[in-house]
């Protein structure tokens, strides 16, 4: 219920007394949230990585939460994903994930969270903008340099021929990135004290 | 007035959610102005709901609306039909009041424009002009109840479907949203688990167990609904709390 | 919820988690040196030989999970055969799917309750740096509580949006579902508070 | 059996939220075994019980429990206090039945194996040892509230607050929480808007608007209470709620 929202609140203390929970919950529930969205229906390319909706929440992660709560988000989801626990997209988990053609992105995720949520509690710019900035910079720039080094390392392809195989995924990702901007943008108008990144 | 409002078929129809059986195999004609569905919690009311409302389909039966299917045809659905669920948390979409308020205009078919006029009048006959620029989550729990409820009545559905309308408002507001219900014109099918809310329908299903196990007036139904709730209720060692 | 954890109890379930994940550290890094074809294709052979040990439910289970990797396998083998270096490409194919399978036996054959304490030991060195391992395992258990709780809530938006318009919400529900994290985040942590603190 | 429930002060405690003064300056002392707080919706009922649970400090003036303070003296505050949330959703933090109920035991200090004995004895108790493994998940809304209240009753505070305990429950499982609190040896503390609710109280604080504006036993609070709702509900055009 939104009115009846806890909050640390009172003198001083407030802030640091609290905090620690409110870090653990927020951090637990965006991984839920990456996991949610790998029901979404995902399309697998040739490449055996899929096109999916959890790198969109993995850009939310870090334009919502900030650099350091977003990163752990990305990386509790990925531990629950190594403990076996199916929710990559598709039902997918498990160790063998981490040996398959897409662990350059896995690797790349929490930097790639870092990375966004960083630039977006650095920048004064509006906020939509600043998110989708930085979602480009952190979740697609990031994050390829991982993904296609792990194409490269994966199907033993030259950079080159593995950067023409992942730019197959470009198109979605900024469509994403743009995404990420918006729902940043509503819940700063809807919620302005919840978005960690620029608390 | 007689045969007005529209005439709601369920025949036969099944719901099963989770591998389990909800609603089963439920048979029943409604056309009353003021209906009531009573049941206890879990009983199913909720589900029945969003079978009428063509939220779900039946999985097997069918229900019919003035002859048409609320789940395949959602445009007659919507012109038709209006919901207040049970929890306006779950309802509100967008961060301001008139955002909400034009969302289901628009999606009529209104320009943004006209949408936002249409709101604009609407806030103002219920004297609250200012209302329209306020973001949402500085309204309290009766306020957004209030918000939701202007949602569904400015689309001017011939039914609208209310789900526990009452529940977790204090008295005052409880008064006043009764008043408000009882003046609107439409065909209203009120869910509740509270037998006082009913005293005025024209008629009343008790749910129990996803079945409808009695029909009737609410002279009929409710001193039977109650008795069997305090006699439940004396029992100790909440035997079917147990499951 | 489902973890990919094999009911049907193997020799394997016995063996400490621990042993288990280091055997398949070794086992993969000794596959990445590998080029010698032969050699190859006894440690994928050895791979089979464990996933049939476990009886045939068991190897058919196995092979479920190798199943996304086909549009890779069909996109490898294209590729040498353009090249005409099928030697090459047998290589890379026999050294992930064996990698592959091996991470999955692993986490066939090892409960979610083990591999979150080998996660703990893992990050007990983490402890100074505000992670012990107590708050790992709380932050894992209020991920798997929350997984169903939003997709409750996604229905519940959903619906509610299909209510009031004819068209599908699609990406319109991140915002409400975002929103609804956020505040369940608020909430749990005021409960965790109420009831012991994040440890 | 007097002075033998905690002495609960606040003295000049103001809180306020998000920039608004939600409770204004409350000074009470409070020490009956049964204790109700009554006020309608936005009144300020759930931000008193955060505050007396230490859940948040005042902004202003101080809250003591037998001389401690909630806010800051955790360890305490925990060992006294038990909380029910209006929200079964809002409390459980864990997937299964037993991690849930063991959880406060182990953060008290207890081993593992020691809170889940604990628990398998308080489920058995009650014949309900084939909760254990449950997920949460697949209980009901009354089931869950329920296991609120165990998780609450097994670390054996001296003091429970609830936050309209009965909310949204159906009749007979109303009676049978009734019931059981009723029997409870502890200090209650209920919140509600429902003034039925307290009758059995030995003292009910009205609050409004966050301020205390009558505090007595039942018999002198209530009616006017219920006189005074009555009276606004009949008003017309919402004043209160144009906000
Ligand atoms: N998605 C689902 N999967 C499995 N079971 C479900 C699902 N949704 C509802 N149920 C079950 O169906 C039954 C009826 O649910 P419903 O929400 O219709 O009850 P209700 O009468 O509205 O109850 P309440 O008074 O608590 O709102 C319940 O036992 C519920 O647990
Ligand atoms: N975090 C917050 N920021 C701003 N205002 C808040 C916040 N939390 C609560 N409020 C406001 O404080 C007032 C009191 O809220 P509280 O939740 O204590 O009311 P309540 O008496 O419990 O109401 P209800 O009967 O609806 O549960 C309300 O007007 C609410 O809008
Ligand atoms: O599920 C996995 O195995 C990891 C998937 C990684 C997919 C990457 S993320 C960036 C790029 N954009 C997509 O839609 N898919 C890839
Ligand atoms: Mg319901
Ligand atoms: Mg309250």
């Amino acid at each position: 219920m939104p009115t009846t929202l806890p909050r640390p609140c009172g003198p001083a203390a407030g802030l640091v007394k609290g905090a620690m929970e409110r870090t653990l919950t927020h951090v637990a529930l965006f991984a839920a949230l990456i996991a949610v969205l790998g029901l979404v229906p995902q399309i697998t390319l040739a490449t055996g990585v899929p096109i999916t909706a959890q790198s969109l929440g993995i850009m939310l992660c870090g334009t919502v939460l900030g650099a350091r709560r977003g990163a752990l988000a990305v990386l509790l989801f990925l531990a629950l994903v190594a403990a076996g626990l199916p929710l990559l997209s598709g039902g997918r988990g498990g160790l063998g994930v981490f040996a398959g053609p897409s662990v350059g992105y896995i690797v790349g995720f929490p930097i790639a969270a870092f990375v966004t949520g960083w630039l977006v509690e650095r920048t004064t710019m509006p906020i939509g903008f600043a998110a989708s900035a930085a979602a480009v910079i952190g979740g697609i720039g990031v994050l390829y340099v991982f993904g296609i080094a792990g194409l490269s390392l994966m199907l033993d392809k030259t950079l080159p021929e593995a950067a023409f195989l992942g730019m197959a995924y470009l198109p979605g990702d900024i469509l994403k990135a743009v995404l990420a901007g918006l729902v940043t943008q509503s819940l700063a108008r809807m919620r302005p004290a919840s978005l960690l990144s620029r608390a | 007035m007689t045969k007005s409002f529209p005439l709601i078929l369920l025949d036969d129809a099944t719901v099963t959610l989770g591998g389990r059986a909800v609603l089963h195999e439920i048979t029943v004609t409604l056309s009353e102005r003021r209906i009531g569905i009573l049941g206890r919690n879990g009983s199913g009311k909720t589900t029945f709901l969003r079978l009428l409302a063509g939220l779900i389909a039946p999985n097997a039966g069918s229900v019919r609306i003035d002859g048409f299917d609320p789940f395949l045809d959602r445009r007659s659905a919507l012109a038709g039909l209006g919901i207040l669920f049970q929890n306006p948390d779950h309802q509100i979409l967008f961060p301001t009041v008139e955002e909400e308020l034009s969302f289901g205009l628009v999606q009529a078919g209104a320009s943004q424009a006209g949408a936002n006029a249409q709101v604009q009048d609407a806030l103002a006959s219920e004297g609250r002009s200012h209302w329209a620029r306020r973001p949402v989550s500085t309204l309290s729990q009766g306020q957004r109840h209030y918000l939701c409820l202007m949602a569904v009545l400015l689309m001017q559905p011939r039914t609208i479907l209310l789900d526990e309308p009452l529940a977790g408002l204090d008295l005052p507001t409880q008064a006043r949203l009764s008043r408000r219900f009882a003046g609107l014109p439409q065909q209203l099918i009120t869910i509740t688990h509270d037998p006082a809310t009913l005293a005025d329908a024209d008629r009343v299903l008790w749910l129990e167990a996803g079945r409808v196990v009695a029909d009737g007036t609410p002279s009929v139904v409710l001193p039977a609904f109650t008795a069997e709730m305090a006699r439940i209720g004396e029992q100790d060692a909440d035997a079917d709390l147990a499951g | 919820m489902l973890t990919l954890t094999s009911p049907v109890e193997t020799w394997a379930h016995r063996i400490p988690a621990g042993w288990k994940l280091l055997a398949l550290a070794a086992a993969t890094t000794g596959l990445f040196t590998l080029t010698f074809l032969p050699a190859l294709t006894a440690v994928l052979a050895a791979g089979v030989v464990l996933c049939l040990s476990g009886g045939r439910t068991f190897a058919l289970a196995a092979l479920r999970l190798l199943w996304p990797l086909w549009p890779f396998i069909a996109v490898i083998l294209v590729w040498h055969l353009w090249t005409r270096d099928l030697t090459g490409g047998t290589v890379i194919l026999l050294r992930l799917v064996t990698a592959v399978a091996l991470a999955n036996f692993v986490t066939m054959t090892t409960r979610l309750s083990d591999m979150i304490t080998v996660l703990q030991w893992l990050a007990a060195p983490l402890a100074p740096l505000g992670l012990p391992p107590r708050r790992l395992a709380l932050a894992v258990a209020l991920v798997i509580r929350f997984i169903p709780v939003m997709l409750d809530r996604l229905t519940q938006i959903t619906e509610s949006w299909s209510a009031r318009s004819p068209r599908r919400p699609r990406w319109r529900v991140l915002v409400p579902a975002t929103l609804a994290a956020l505040d369940d985040a608020d909430h749990a942590a005021e409960a965790l508070r109420a009831r012991g603190g994040a440890g």
